[in-house]
């Protein structure tokens, strides 16, 4: 019913769309955004998120760099210093492994080392594409690693609604902030209002209410677990979805209380099992709400070996809603 | 920077006067058009058929280099490919099923279909040790290749291929500047096809090209029209030889150009037409046929029987990729560690 | 009693000592073993592990590099490719995030990715300077992240006897190790046999044994747990303390039969909480012991907050034998 | 590489014709006669004292470089330093107390202790905006930092200092290949000391000059006598007006000597005696001050009374840091986000 549609003021786009429309609104708003990265400028992307950017804001605003991600951060690191909001793209995770010292050990510290001297604004966008036949080389899932670097925020949104909401946040944010896109969801599609809208960063998400068993989970993994969660109820389990949308900082008061509630939890990433964002999560609701635990807290997560290629067997490696129902049917 | 080697086309009325046989000259060309006949059918693959899917960088256009300095080389020198390597393995003798395999993710592939079309070079039978997915990361570690090989006092040397965009990474400066200051027995070759992705080569490196800068660190370096097969073959002969004798690095950076796409879905319109048109005029496997004509060396017959059975041969490793089993997902674990 | 010790055909010496003499005694044993990275040649190291290697064994074996980090470890992956056994050095652990590609994305998935065509037999040395007044740049514990990297191997030993075992086993490995050194660690003494000996990766050690509370730590906070475990003692508490040595693979069967026959466990490291070492720990005994469990299990760390400059802060923000024995008391 | 601009010692017969006053001749001795007993003491304060410890990397011997770049340089000019920066903060007139208060972890100091040493010279009241204590990382951080004045349209520029171990990190390429790209107003500073560590630059480096490599990227490059103050002075001031009319990045290499160890408890014996001699022998200040007397700008008298006064106050810093208290502990949170 397209008529009730326009009355709620929403339309469908996709993720990419909803990511686009936050970096040009940002941008009209102030002009201290800039974008930059490798393709990001005249092809507007290899994933087109900043598709039409260049045209609308021009080159000083937006521009395609050299094959160079130490000097891509380095490059937002700089500029946040003198005050400038640059949204940096790195265009696979994969690669952000080259950035990491501008990232890690000079951004999410700068402020801190220097005694609360300087702030840096940059948002570094990147996707991890895992799901895309991309093999092991480019379809990394890293976000854990980011969970312990006090300095950083780190966002992972899993829909449109939220990929726009939580990038202009981002963007407006004072502080680096990591925003980590997923590329299968690129071109998945949802509901995002034509009026302006912000979602706060540290702010958990609950997607489903439930109260048999707590699902948490973040990025793609909210659309297997909203999936989990529709069979689930064919079998009478009714299981809350906590989508975490930023794993840095945490949101352990939304994730406590639904646990409180449920007294059971199944945590669910797209990481290897070991080391897993999804190990803290049990760690730390085991220590803050042991005794409301009525089973062991189960995580759902891809396996410790590299990503396979072959279409078949990436399949098998990946999350999906039967996996988190089985760990769900362990525990209820 | 005087100091780079500019070497152009080699004319048709060359070809008599080099030592190579017409046995090789059929050799030669029947490389790159086994490169330009898999590739061309893998493009169908993905774009018509669809049958494949995912990351896919074609070689089309490139054939001339990896195909002359394979041929500058001995079998038992080291390669480091790329995500774009299908032509260095044909050119290096891969078999087809192999790689064709490995785009389809069989076990039959170079890789058990474990490392798919970015990494379906990699061939240690073939001694192609690496074909990296992440630009630039290849040239430290032929560095490290040649490192093992001068240890060792092989007189083995390693070829690392790499492309224009390669030049602008850290990875490219560190490993070159190690690589001469240990003096390592490596050949760096670069394939300047003018892009990198979207990024033309004057909006990506601040120097003038990237030979005169690798010869900055004081590596003797070649700058070679890259769409010809021989100016190309003959340039990587005499910088092997230099780098085998020597044990030191020497750079060569081939001027040529991408036909098609970054990737295999990207319909590249951020090419000026006219400079597609142009680079398509000098065809490298188009220029070679003519010139062996020319020369007298083969006839348009028989480069037409080439043809017929290149591509016979291609369609023999699509049909058993595609019968080829893939691999038990619950095995996967055993190719994680060499020690447990 | 000097004599005494000559019958047990040990010494007295150093981290840093028993360190050179595993790389001493792997070089005269095997010639593929080669050493080389920034300032290991002509001075032996910054911190001298390496020294007088480059006298006995001469330039080809052991040689300085450029301030190439990215360069030192493709090194590394580029020789073990071809059989070569290369130590490579990494000064700082915190400048090994410039290597993080080469070691991440290359050494530890080429194997995989290339259907087990080759091996990579290599070691990446390095260590992390917390505890040195080195600040925010210069003090990172990073191990946790490589927790996360299926294919690698990762080492941390807390003792002279560990460390000269561990790194001779590491060297003989046939797959990319991880060897994570503790700077504080250096100057430490212990007994070392004379006799060559090895220590095997992917096992824990019992470092003392206990039957109230077992408490696992790692590298530098072994040290301070077995303090905590002698003050503890004095209290009446008997702790169990077992050194991981090795994070990846994790030795899960020690921890495990353990936190069954003690049913209390506290998990220390040198990292940020969030994200860290003993969140892994915590979340997979829940998993697999939850019913041995008589109380929440307590991880100690450092805050997170980068590290601070300051003497006293530095002290301050540092996991110690007092922090470890006030979560003890907590749940015995 | 004969684009490289050489410039030589500047004789004290010059000192006259200089746009110059005495009050300005007065003003860059001072400088670097307080890096000087800054450091000297410093020193003390870790070797004799022990009353500082930790990493801590001292400037004596660069001193004209830190005083003669500053000179050339606006106050509004934006800094990049390194871990070895106490002489750019005192050259860029940092206080004292704050710069020894930070080496003394006091909540006096320019980072309220939370940097140390490595960090203390980053001073944003001074515009100098980083302090890295990771070799190489300053530069591409430059090249944003010129890349927002540019942006702004502002007339400021960034000066980046680096030493010549820099210059073989990732980094380097990357942020001036970047800078030089997008034409950046940065100015970058090597100060080429001759070791990185324990490594000597020929060991280091593969190119000749990292000043004619830096001219590979299409950069203006000076290499100056980094030990003459004056001579640093004329090219920087060259240098810098250039980078802020073309708003493009320029190259100047220093050439100079470490006449310590790498960090202060490194006695560096690895160097030749003779070269320590020989450098020594033309120290930066000694040279200077020389010419003052000869030029008839001052007298020995007058130095000495200068150093009299810059002793007191290195003397009066090093009392108000050791009172100076500590960041309480539990406050150290709020340094951490600039939002919450
Ligand atoms: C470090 C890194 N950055 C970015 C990419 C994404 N990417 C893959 S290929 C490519 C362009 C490379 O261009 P060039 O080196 O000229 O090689 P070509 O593709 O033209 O053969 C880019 C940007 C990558 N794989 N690795
Ligand atoms: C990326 C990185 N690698 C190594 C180090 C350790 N380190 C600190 S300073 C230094 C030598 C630097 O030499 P140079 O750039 O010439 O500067 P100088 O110390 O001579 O001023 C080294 C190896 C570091 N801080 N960062
Ligand atoms: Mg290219
Ligand atoms: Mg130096």
């Amino acid at each position: 019913m397209p008529h009730v549609k326009v009355m709620n003021l929403t339309r469908e786009i996709t993720y990419a769309e909803a990511l686009n429309e936050a970096l040009r609104e940002e941008m009209r708003r102030d002009e201290n955004v800039i974008v930059f990265g490798e393709d990001v400028a005249v092809i507007g992307g290899a994933y087109r998120v900043t598709k039409g950017l260049l045209e609308e804001f021009g080159p000083q605003r937006v521009f395609d760099t050299p094959i160079s991600e130490a000097a891509i951060v380095g490059l937002a690191v700089g500029a946040a210093l003198m005050g400038l909001r640059p949204v940096a793209e790195i265009m696979y995770i994969d690669f952000l492994t080259i950035s990491i010292d501008q990232l890690v050990t000079h951004a999410a510290k700068a402020r801190f080392m220097s005694g609360g001297q300087v702030k840096l604004p940059l948002v570094v966008r990147t996707q991890y594409s895992l799901g895309r036949v991309h093999a092991s080389q480019h379809s990394q899932f890293l976000a854990p690693w980011f969970l312990n670097v006090p300095g950083l925020k780190v966002v992972l949104p899993s829909t449109p609604y939220d990929a726009k909401g939580l990038l202009k946040s981002s963007i407006r944010d004072d502080d680096p902030v990591l925003f980590i896109e997923s590329g299968v969801l690129y071109s998945t599609k949802g509901h995002v209002p034509v009026d302006e809208y912000l979602i706060p960063l540290g702010k958990a998400d609950v997607k489903r209410a439930g109260d048999d068993v707590t699902i948490v989970a973040l990025s793609r993994t909210v659309i297997e677990a909203l999936k989990a969660a529709d069979k689930l109820l064919e079998k009478g389990i009714k299981a809350e979805v906590i989508d975490l949308r930023t794993i840095n900082p945490m949101d352990w008061d939304t994730i406590l209380n639904s646990v409180r509630k449920t007294n059971r939890l199944v945590v669910v990433d797209d990481g290897h099992k070991t080391g897993s964002i999804s190990a803290e999560i049990s760690a730390r609701v085991s220590e803050e709400a042991f005794d409301s635990l009525e089973a062991p807290i189960i995580r759902v997560n891809s396996p410790d070996i590299p990503v396979p290629s072959s279409l078949q067997l990436e399949k098998a490696f990946m999350v999906d809603a039967e996996k988190i129902i089985k760990a769900v049917i362990k525990i209820v | 920077m005087s100091n780079v080697i500019i070497v152009e086309e080699t004319p048709a009325t060359e070809y008599r006067t080099l030592a190579l046989s017409r046995e090789e000259f059929i050799d030669i060309y029947k490389k790159m058009l086994e490169i330009r006949r898999f590739e061309e059918r893998v493009e169908k693959l993905f774009l018509v058929e669809g049958e494949l899917i995912g990351p896919c960088h074609l070689y089309l256009g490139q054939e001339a280099i990896a195909v002359g300095v394979m041929k500058a080389l001995r079998d038992d020198d080291i390669i480091i490919s790329t995500y774009r390597g299908h032509g260095h393995a044909l050119a290096r003798g891969v078999p087809m099923e192999k790689l064709m395999g490995e785009l389809y993710g069989k076990e039959i592939g170079t890789c058990k279909g474990l490392g798919g079309s970015m990494h379906s070079a990699m061939c240690v039978e073939k001694n192609i040790m690496f074909a990296t997915a992440i630009v630039g990361s290849g040239i430290p570690i032929a560095a490290g290749i040649g490192l093992a090989l001068k240890y060792r006092s092989s007189d083995n040397i390693v070829a690392c291929f790499f492309g224009d965009g390669a030049a602008t990474t850290g990875a490219f400066h560190e490993g070159i500047n190690i690589a001469a200051i240990l003096q390592l027995p490596v050949l760096f070759i670069c394939e300047n096809n003018q892009y990198a992705y979207s990024l033309p080569f004057t909006k990506s490196f601040a120097g003038k090209n990237i030979a005169a800068f690798a010869s900055g660190y004081g590596l003797r370096s070649y700058l070679v029209y890259g769409n010809d097969v021989i100016s190309v073959y003959k340039v990587a002969k005499e910088a092997a030889e230099l780098v085998r004798e020597n044990r030191s690095p020497v750079f060569i950076e081939c001027r040529t150009y991408r036909q098609r796409g970054h990737g295999v879905y990207d319909r590249a319109l951020y090419r000026p037409r006219e400079e597609v048109e142009e680079w398509l005029k000098n065809d490298p496997i188009m220029k070679f046929s003519k010139k062996l004509i020319d020369s007298g060396l083969l006839s348009q017959k028989e480069l037409e029987d080439i043809d017929l059975e290149v591509r016979e041969r291609v369609e023999k490793a699509v049909e058993e990729s595609r019968k080829a089993p893939v691999l038990d997902f619950e095995e996967l674990n055993k190719y994680l560690y060499a020690s447990r």
